[in-house]
């Protein structure tokens, strides 16, 4: 446990308590969908957890890559769909 | 170089969230966030070491078709459902790396990455089959009433009890005690979620979503100690959507006027009234003051349509002000007057002289009509017999030709009143329901009073 | 059809039944006009004018009536007139029951038809044929004038460098069409103005005027009667009513009272007394003076004083106004006109409008309350 | 001192120069105040009113000005009253130099002092014993409602089932206190009002009261005159007036003039033919009638029909109004007597208010233009 | 154990600086972030080895004698100064601790340390050094009109050049390279402030107080690897004080409607008018509406009084508008109405009739009167001689006697017209200048239009 | 030189932009004053810097506690009377 992985945890919780200020409700559903997207950054550790040795490890890898990028692709692209809505027509 | 192409995603995440509260660059935020996760990828496998880069380019693969699909294909109704399932799947992914993880190390690593773990487990399962608990409901796949049992928190909170006593003996029985939070975590999560009403979904939706950004969170205190840099990203990242989402959350739960605490444990107190536009009882779309003033926001020729119920709740200087806010903004404002809205001859001109509002704006039903056609919205005050569609077309109604003001149309037509009561003549009326059509209820000038607070914050 | 646009009669009559607007647009369907000489002069509409808009000008009332099919017209017609009309014609006019019923025999006996303006049925549909409600409206809104005239004071507050002026108070009692446009122009002229009726729905149609609702304490649906309109009250509400009249009305410098019931004397609201608890100086503008007025010393057509008050009771406020008032009724008149007499299906008696307004169908009494009052008048 | 106050003898006067309120101050200042016998009738106060007071009543006109040291009153006093008024003793009134110049003699020879209501300099100082800005006002309100009952229309617009009105066009000329006032009301009542004057000053105060000002393009003071007042133009610049003039009275529905120019007959802004252009219908009410009228043809205190335009000019409309009449011009007429009969410097003539009021002081004229006036005649 | 400390500061400081940007918590901020003070130099006491207790409790006694002497001792109106130089001291204090490093590790130190070096000695004494100009233009010492010369701007940019490429010398010259960076910067920092205007200043010291912020985080740089958790700690304060410095810096550039590159390098524009009330030409106080909606919003009862001038702005809806907005946040607003305000009799009823403000509301002169007494805020709009109190003091004013509204009564006086002219009487006012009095200039429509988004903002 | 400082700091920045939105203009010198006494955090590096071996550094070490001190002390406190001022009268 390192004091520099504390604090920049901490950190970044105020980042994320502080850059949401006030959002229009018509943009709830696309924010939460979007910043769901950016929680697909566990693609990150599911990519390294292949490397695990062991196969049930490498298996649980692969499984949360497909997860993830599930989350990561259908979040970002569902997102961009409902933004574009509202363009005025 | 690695690790600042990390720091470089983190950036752009938090650029990302920051323009994707704004209407205006919402959708660029949304882009520059995506491309944060490629940068963030293309670091992380130009990172690992020993990657079987076939193996994980064949997982991803599945997974963007996967998500792609489902992305493109899926209908606009059935967003927050897919949301929902985008997010369990996120919230599986952290969990599934946390075990991976333990299965490397064992039960004899350190505390603080037993800690880690179980919490990350802990988190992602929840999540995952709480969303998927989320999406039954909105699917309609389970009831949306709130299913409780006698003691449910009590129980919830054994749950939890018994989850942290096997965190505790992970050191002594290993792989049995994790295996035991793994299920549980998931129970936790379906008895989380089945006592909340749909209506109260996408709350629901939005604080798991920060569950997943902790989930993620966690996974990087997990990850930290062996790939450093990555597990900094991940912890920024993580606690950066973690706290955003709880904003969010706590946002959207005002926006309903409840508290956090109400919406998870209020299970008792009954549905509100659907609010939100989804539930599909009424065929009207009901909207906030702040997503109206989103519309006119958007709008640059506005009909406004005073009716009787302008006169009672005695909102002309508030309509005034909407409209000389509007027109600053270079909008076009015009008035529609019916010769018979209100309840004397010229009540509407009455009352519109009264707020000062100028002779040249008030056009008559034979001016204004042929301008509803090319008119962005059209706002509908306490009025309803006079814009009834029936007069037009329903031979049977007792105002079948009566000419009326053609709100219908307009682009949008934004509909105030305090109920769905009927106006003087008793009758019903179906531009309610339209497609064009949007309610906002509540009395005329407190509607516009907030009309007006909204549309200045936008 | 020839329509025949006859020159008013009766005293302080300004108005005329068709303008020259209105000529055009019968023109336009296809009838043909006829107008007395100088019919519209009190309403300033030449002759020149109808001439202009399509209508041929005859000398007197006995040509119109004699080649006439269908009669426009703001009073009911003479008994000379009526000597000459057409057998078979239509009249449409402003009948009231109570005075038809001397002409009933003339009009029977020669299969006339009555349609009658003041019983077009007040629905939604029917308001651009309600002519009472425009004619109603104008009296309202000229009371309010007349009133502010007649008073001794300033309608509204005003500090001033010699003293502050305390606004004018104003007491409409029966916020009906007139009620409600007397409150809207009182309360633009800067008065503070109160209200009362005995319909409670009102409440809230006053109030969206701004102004502030007199309540008697009761059962809420007392004077309720049917079509929107009032029916006669209770003795204890009556009594409470007048106390509560009693009470409000020594402050006011303006009274206007505009409570009617149909086919029944209007109610007195304001009796001797109460008159004379009133500052010297204030008026009452008593616009049911013709159905015997609210006031119990009102009389008809002419502008008392009584104790330094100002009573006007003339009825014919709307004459004041001949330019906007003549506009509007015929417009209403027209309108109905075009609803009756449509091309697909022509004096419908099925339907609610035509039914309701057609006093007498080719000398058949077609109405109700007519039909009683005439079993009520041979028995 | 003994205060007097009259019963007023011109017609249509039903002002009192005192009210009881201000005989009650009087009293408390420890003057004594006798009053005619129904000298507040017209305004409606009745002799108890005064009694109650603490003023004597008396029952002769004779008997207060044989009594009083000062008398108070609204016009000058007729030359029977001056025969039997005290020597030395002192008259407020509103007197106006070209009538008093006829009595100067009993004024004079008798030692008397005028106190001239009209003189009070428009300081802002003065404004609370500014008559002439409290009757004007009232005149200008109540020229907008006599205008609005003499029309034959609505004054706002109204949209209804019978179709629009379109509002009624008010023309005010002469945009001083009377004018203002008309602009003011004449927009309370929902018409489109427009103004013009001869001062560019004044265009920013029609604004600020929402009217639109007419302008006349000139070098711009050429209307300006002494103390706010105007004065007369070239010849070029009324030419410019009439069309100007000319082109916008044709719509209007109502005219209010109220040029006035100190001591000069009224300017004609509105000739003949300018009548005759306005819609049959419409009303020019004449505040400047008195002064021969800013309409050619207005006759003084009469209402008159001209090619069915109504000329009103009377010049009394204060007058209609006596209940706050009289309560204003009596606060302002007791305003200037504690002015000038203060404790601590009475009847100072280097005060630039009593001097400017002080027409004549004990005999000696106090006032230039009178004087001028005087000399003219002689000569 | 220390780490966390630090990390607990740093918290508090954060949460200090948020609190502080509020007015109704500011001042339990400013505490919160003097603890977090407080705890870091504990942390730090008990952090190093080798420390002489005694020499550093001197030193910070003397320190803590100089700061406190001076912060209760001095007058308020010099506030601004007593700022500037207390940055001054803190831009001095990095860069000595970084010289310090400096002369410990000497010129062969890494290139980062001699980079964090430089920037820290040139940020910090350039600090110093304009913080102390700063001091002198508001305190009088120096001329506050803007001093230039020709060439300025291309000499500065020479100095920097020099100043770097000395940077780039130290390893092969050491000290006197450092020696020359030092001197450099300190005249750099005097060249940069010299020509600003004195009423500049505010944006001046808020940019320096930036600086300092980021001279402190240089220095965190330099001691990050000898003592990881300081450096760190100083780092995150540093960087926190920089970036809302700048930001702060911005708001008031945006404020007075200027960018920042104008007020830096705007010194040819010359002067603008002294808005911030500082300026001593004219004994006024000009308040923006934003100030003004803070002083509303203390206020409990509130009079207004209308004269012509909210007649010529028509701004009759726009005055119902905010008193409405203040009745809702429980204050009590009346209208005090002069007999002869505007131009003819009843002008102020007529306009206030028109804007449907309710009869009960208006009080004539008597009424009123005695009510300033005890009114928190007496706002007059567009009136002037019927408050001007020459009317009851001034035998020789043209208005001696005629009765006023004592306006002046009221605790605070806010005066809204558009320039300094008089009104009808052409005669000047001297309650524009009163104590309690307080200008905000403009249409009164606008005004009140911006008072109440202001009000809304707050 | 380590990415983790530099991810603090960066971190550190983005709260510092964050926090502060809009602040009333009375608050712009309290405000100011306030975060400029916690620029005094220097006193950390200036206490530690007294330590340093060389005697001319140990100097600067001593003066930098004084500046710092000065700054620190001064700046709350002086931002505390504004503040209090505020309160109403
Ligand atoms: N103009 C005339 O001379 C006259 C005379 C008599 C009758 N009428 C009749 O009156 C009708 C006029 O049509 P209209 O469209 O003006 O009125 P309407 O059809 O009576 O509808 C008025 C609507 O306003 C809503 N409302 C009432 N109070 C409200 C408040 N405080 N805030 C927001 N909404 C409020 C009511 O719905 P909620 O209760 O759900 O809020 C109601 O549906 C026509 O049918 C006409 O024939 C006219
Ligand atoms: N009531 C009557 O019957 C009557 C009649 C005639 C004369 N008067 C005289 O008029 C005066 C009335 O006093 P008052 O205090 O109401 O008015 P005032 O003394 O004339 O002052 C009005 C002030 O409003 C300001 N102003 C003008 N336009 C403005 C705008 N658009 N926005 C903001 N401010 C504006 C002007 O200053 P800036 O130019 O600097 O903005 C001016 O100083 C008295 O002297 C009175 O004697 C009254
Ligand atoms: N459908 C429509 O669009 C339409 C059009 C016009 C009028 N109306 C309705 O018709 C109805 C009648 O209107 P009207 O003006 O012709 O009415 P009216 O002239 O018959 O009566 C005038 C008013 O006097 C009141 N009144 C009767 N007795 C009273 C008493 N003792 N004390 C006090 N008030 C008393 C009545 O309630 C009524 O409001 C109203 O409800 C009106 O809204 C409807
Ligand atoms: N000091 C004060 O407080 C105070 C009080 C009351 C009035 N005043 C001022 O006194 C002045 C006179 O007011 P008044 O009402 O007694 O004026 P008035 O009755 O003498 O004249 C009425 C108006 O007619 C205008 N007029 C004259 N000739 C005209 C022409 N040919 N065409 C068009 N308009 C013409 C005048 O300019 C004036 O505005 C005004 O400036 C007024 O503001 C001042």
């Amino acid at each position: 446990m390192d004091i520099t992985t504390i604090t920049i945890f901490i950190l970044a919780v105020f980042v994320g308590f502080e850059i949401i200020t006030k959002v229009p409700p018509t943009l709830h559903t696309p924010l939460m969908s979007g910043s769901n997207a950016i929680s697909g950054i566990a693609i990150i550790g599911a990519i390294l957890a292949t490397t695990v040795q062991g196969n049930i490890g490498m298996w649980l890898g692969f499984i949360a890559v497909i997860f993830a990028m599930i989350n990561v692709v259908g979040g970002f692209m569902v997102t961009d769909r409902m933004l574009k809505m509202f363009k005025r027509k | 170089m690695i690790d600042f192409l990390y720091l470089i995603s983190a950036i752009c995440f938090i650029y990302g969230l920051k323009m994707l509260s704004h209407p205006k660059t919402a959708r660029n935020g949304n882009i520059i966030a995506s491309l944060g996760m490629l940068i963030a990828i293309i670091a992380t496998v130009s990172l690992g070491t020993n990657l079987d880069l076939k193996m994980i380019g064949i997982a991803m693969l599945i997974g963007a078709i996967i998500g792609g699909f489902f992305a493109t294909k899926v209908e606009m109704t059935q967003m927050p459902q897919l949301v929902a399932i985008f997010n369990g799947f996120g919230g599986g992914a952290s969990a599934l790396v946390a075990s991976s993880e333990f299965l490397k190390y064992g039960a004899d690593s350190s505390m603080f990455l037993i800690i880690s773990i179980t919490l990350s487990v802990l988190v992602g399962t929840l999540t995952l089959t709480g969303s998927f608990i989320a999406f039954g409901k909105l699917q309609g796949l389970i009831s949306t009433k709130p299913i409780t049992f006698p003691g449910q928190q009590i129980f919830n909170a054994l749950l939890a009890i018994t989850m942290f006593t096997a965190a505790y003996f992970i050191p002594t029985y290993g792989i049995n005690a994790f295996y035991i939070i793994v299920i549980l975590s998931g129970l936790l999560g379906i008895l989380l979620v089945i006592p909340i009403g749909g209506a109260d979904m996408p709350v629901v939706i939005s604080l798991l979503n920060s569950y997943s950004g902790i989930a993620a969170a966690m996974t990087g205190f997990v990850l930290v100690n062996s790939q450093p840099s990555a597990g900094n990203a991940l912890i920024i990242c993580g606690s950066l959507v973690g706290a955003s989402g709880m904003i969010l959350t706590q946002i959207m739960c005002k926006g309903m006027n409840r508290s956090l605490a109400n919406v998870i444990f209020g299970a008792v107190g009954g549905e509100v009234e659907a609010s939100s536009g989804e539930g599909k009882e009424v065929n009207i779309k009901s909207y906030s003051t702040e997503e109206a003033a989103m519309i006119f926001d958007a709008a640059e020729k506005i009909i406004v349509v005073p009716g009787y119920g302008l006169a009672v709740a005695q909102a002309q200087h508030a309509v005034r002000e909407v409209a000389e806010f509007l027109e600053d903004k270079g909008k076009t404002v015009l008035y529609a007057i019916h010769p018979v809205a209100g309840r004397m001859p010229g009540h509407m001109n009455v009352l519109l002289a009264e707020a000062n509002i100028s002779y040249e704006q008030l056009k008559d039903l034979d001016e204004i009509n042929p301008e509803f056609e090319d008119c962005d919205v059209a706002i509908v005050l306490g009025a309803n017999d006079v814009v009834n569609p029936a007069a037009r077309s329903d031979q049977n109604s007792p105002i079948y030709g009566m000419p009326i003001l053609n709100v219908d149309k307009a682009r949008t037509v934004i509909i105030n009143k305090r109920t769905m009561n009927t106006g003087f003549a008793g009758v019903q009326n179906e531009l309610f329901g339209y497609e064009n059509s949007i309610m906002v209820f509540g009395d005329a000038k407190d509607m516009l009073i907030k009309l007006l607070s909204d549309l200045k914050e936008l | 059809m020839i329509i025949g646009i006859l020159k008013e009669t009766k005293d302080n009559e300004l108005r005329v039944a068709a303008t020259p607007d209105v000529v055009k647009n019968l023109i336009k369907l296809d009838h043909s006009v006829v107008v007395e000489k100088s019919a519209g002069e009190g309403s300033f509409i030449s002759d020149e004018n109808f001439k202009d808009a399509g209508a041929d000008l005859l000398d007197s009332s006995n040509d119109v009536c004699s080649q006439a099919d269908i009669i426009f017209s703001v009073n009911s017609l003479s008994s000379e007139q009526l000597k000459q009309i057409k057998k078979n014609s239509t009249i449409v006019s402003f009948f009231q029951i109570k005075d038809e019923i001397q002409q009933i025999s003339d009009y029977t006996n020669n299969n006339l038809s009555l349609i009658s303006m003041s019983h077009v049925p007040r629905t939604t549909l029917a308001q651009n044929m309600d002519a009472l409600s425009s004619q109603s409206n104008i009296a309202g809104y000229k009371a309010t004038i007349i009133g502010a005239d007649h008073i001794t004071k300033y309608m509204p507050l005003l500090m001033t460098a010699a003293g502050t002026i305390k606004p004018a108070k104003v007491l409409i009692l029966g916020a009906g069409v007139a009620g409600l446009a007397a409150i809207a122009n009182a309360k633009r002229m800067g008065a503070q103005v109160y209200a009362f009726d005995v319909r409670p729905v009102v409440k809230e149609q006053v109030e969206s005027l701004g102004a502030k609702f007199v309540e008697v304490e009761s059962e809420s649906s007392e004077g309720v009667g049917e079509g929107g309109y009032a029916k006669e009250v209770s003795e204890e509400y009556k009594k409470k009513q007048g106390e509560l009249i009693k009470d409000t009305i020594k402050d006011m410098d303006i009274v206007i009272s505009t409570a009617l019931i149909p086919e029944r004397p209007a109610p007195i609201l304001i009796d001797k007394d109460m008159v004379n608890s009133m500052q010297p100086g204030s008026a009452i503008i008593d616009l049911a003076a013709i159905n015997g007025g609210n006031c119990e010393l009102t009389e008809c057509d002419k502008v008392i004083m009584h104790n330094n008050i100002t009573i006007d009771g003339r009825s014919y406020l709307p004459s004041t106004m001949p330019n906007d008032a003549s506009k509007l009724y015929s417009k209403n008149l027209f309108n109905l006109f075009k609803h009756i007499y449509n091309k697909d299906n022509p004096l419908n008696l099925e339907d609610e409008i035509t039914n309701g307004s057609m006093l007498i169908n080719q000398g058949k009494v077609n109405n109700q309350m007519l039909q009683e009052f005439l079993d009520k008048d041979n028995s």
